[in-house]
């Protein structure tokens, strides 16, 4: 191990080490795992590598690139504006993903834990394989568990990966979901309520909300 | 619409349909199920139909939608019969309808007969809509469908967002040795030795160890093709215990047949060589 | 996406577009490639590129990448000075040794010199090649010479580095064997001390070892 003693911040300024090292990783870094590329008496502690990551995204200012937070960590990008000439690179365009997958996609990210089951009562159609298995090689899902009812079907959540792909921080980063209505609501002016059945609807309102708050 | 699929409309026109199904004439509120019989259906029809409705909720909120009908309050058996007009289409084409949409055909079908049904008046506030549980499902499925298309539109990894990689020194990667606590190795011992039953004779003491360190050590001195003296292996400098020590760790080596001793006669000094 | 069609450059500078495509393409673009980015009447001319790639070179000094001309183009990359760090994103985690080795180089320890066939006596097991290359490759142990028994087994002891690593001075300060019958009760800072240091401890942790038997 006799090159890593010189692993001498004084000379590499610690932010120049850190966009070194998420270049070369491509992807995103976690404060942990950027420690790591330091001995241990030298590894700098988490506020001096948020100060260093601050730095470095000061000095990408007005540049092409910028440093950004996602789910699994902290990774250097391209910047919008740069997309013009940058998308020019590959010539295939992108492909598109199916109404099927993103719409399972959304369900297992707003509802998780969920099982298949669950998934196909909310879309009224079963799910094929081919696509729960698309989502877990792209690790975006993962089996988190087994629901404990007859069969104990795998139940499914979104990783750090899914965020990191969709340029998320955290699943709170995801548009709202569109609240639910229900069918006293179409004739307001004549549901003259009693204070019972608002605070009823209240509740319930408010039992939506703590179930989004289950789902983060 | 993430536009993933062709224009539900370019299906409609395909089924003879128009944004205006609802005004076409009826006979006793019931709309005339009339087909054009010479339809041209397209060869891809299966894969139009079922790429544009995720499955017969999708199908739903499409025939409400496009009419802007509230989809709390559905004309259910206007939408019940526009419904089973696709369904019975890609039946004639003998398309393998999943049985989902049969399955909500009948929902439909049960679902307008209970609205016939008169009810008490007392009783209609207590009793449920039959159409409650359909517009639960309905919305349900509705704002997944349109979190679904939230998802499409954010910024992803290849279409919208580029990491930046730079390729790194061409380095091996080095391998981090295990680490190994004190703590460890003493387990390990206490673990072998209680196996082998060696506490129980006390045989082995820890002036003993440092006798076997001394063991090893003097070996490391010692060769096979060269004699050394004896003295040169007592440092005197380590103080009567050390040399104790040294000298233990030769008897024990010539017990053990390591070391060889050689004296030329009585008094002369005494030479070591490792035993070849 | 609603991208500009000007491509324009006067915003964002010739060198800025040119790190955020390299670094999207995490390797080598050739000046012909870079010059496919642009709208065909808006492409940099290649003495353009050069200097654009001079400047971006030169706002890379001092800093953890480079700008250099390989044989497929030109491409950024992490200098070979920040190897020491960025070398550990790939390094294998440390693994663990198996039981098997620590109670070989324990019983190396106490009851050296020892041969192969003494230690697979004590364990009652036969010992793996790979186990005593592993210890010799760490330099734990090495051959101090040949029992002169049949066959003239090699006999192994501990080295410097082996007190090196665990901390210890000599082997003194191993604890005996009558104390790792008390093992729970040893903690590591106490090993650390000379024997006439622990005679003192040694009472005491009886002592507290006697206590805590009469707990269980």
């Amino acid at each position: 191990m006799g090159m890593q003693t010189l692993n001498d911040t004084s000379r590499a300024p610690l932010k120049h080490i850190l966009e070194a090292a998420l270049l070369a990783a491509g992807g995103a870094l976690s404060l942990d795992h950027m420690q790591t590329l330091f001995e241990s008496e030298a590894a700098p502690d988490k506020p001096a590598l948020r100060e260093a990551l601050a730095a470095l995204a000061q000095d990408y200012q007005g540049r092409g690139i910028e440093v950004v937070e996602v789910g699994s960590g902290w990774r250097i990008q391209v910047r919008d504006a740069m997309a013009p000439w940058v998308s020019r690179l590959w010539e295939e365009r992108p492909g598109r993903y199916s109404r099927a997958l993103l719409e399972t996609l959304a369900i297992i990210a707003y509802r998780q834990p969920v099982t298949r089951g669950e998934i196909e009562e909310i879309r009224g159609v079963s799910i094929s394989t081919s696509i729960m298995r698309t989502l877990q090689e792209r690790g975006w899902i993962r089996s988190v568990g087994h629901r404990d009812v007859p069969g104990r079907p795998a139940m499914f959540g979104t990783t750090r990966s899914f965020l990191d792909h969709f340029n998320l921080k955290s699943l709170d980063q995801l548009p709202s979901l569109a609240e639910l209505r229900h069918l006293d609501d179409i004739h307001p002016e004549l549901d003259l309520k009693f204070p019972e059945e608002t605070a009823g609807e209240d509740a319930e309102r408010r039992d939506a909300d703590g179930h989004r708050q289950t789902e983060h | 619409m993430g536009g993933v699929l062709n224009d539900p409309a370019d299906l409609n026109h395909m089924l003879g349909e128009t944004a205006e199904a609802p005004q076409r004439a009826t006979v006793r509120g019931e709309p005339l199920a009339e087909f054009p019989r010479d339809l041209y259906i397209p060869p891809d029809a299966l894969e139009v139909f079922l790429e544009t409705f995720q499955g017969p909720l999708d199908l739903l909120l499409y025939l409400i939608r496009r009419q802007n009908l509230d989809v709390l309050d559905i004309p259910i058996a206007s939408i019940t019969r526009q419904y089973m007009k696709y369904v019975e289409l890609m039946k004639d084409i003998r398309l393998e309808l999943a049985a989902e949409y049969l399955v909500m055909a009948a929902v439909l079908a049960e679902i307008k007969s209970r609205m016939l049904l008169p009810r008490p008046v007392e009783a209609a506030d207590e009793e449920e809509d039959p159409r409650a549980e359909l517009v639960r499902r309905l919305q349900e499925y509705e704002r997944y469908k349109h979190a679904g298309e939230d998802l499409d539109s954010l910024p992803r990894i290849g279409r919208d967002v580029y990491p930046a990689a730079a390729p790194a020194p061409d380095i091996r990667g080095t391998r981090r040795e295990p680490e190994v606590s004190l703590q460890d190795l003493l387990a390990a011992l206490a673990d072998v030795m209680a196996r082998a039953e060696m506490f129980t004779h006390h045989h082995v003491q820890r002036e003993t160890l440092s006798v076997r360190e001394r063991m090893t050590m003097t070996l490391e001195r010692l060769s096979a093709d060269t004699f050394i003296d004896f003295r040169s292996l007592l440092n005197v400098e380590e103080g009567r215990r050390g040399i104790v020590v040294s000298f233990l760790a030769i008897l024990e080596l010539i017990k053990e047949s390591l070391v060889e001793l050689v004296q030329a006669e009585p008094f002369a000094p005494i030479y070591l060589r490792a035993r070849a």
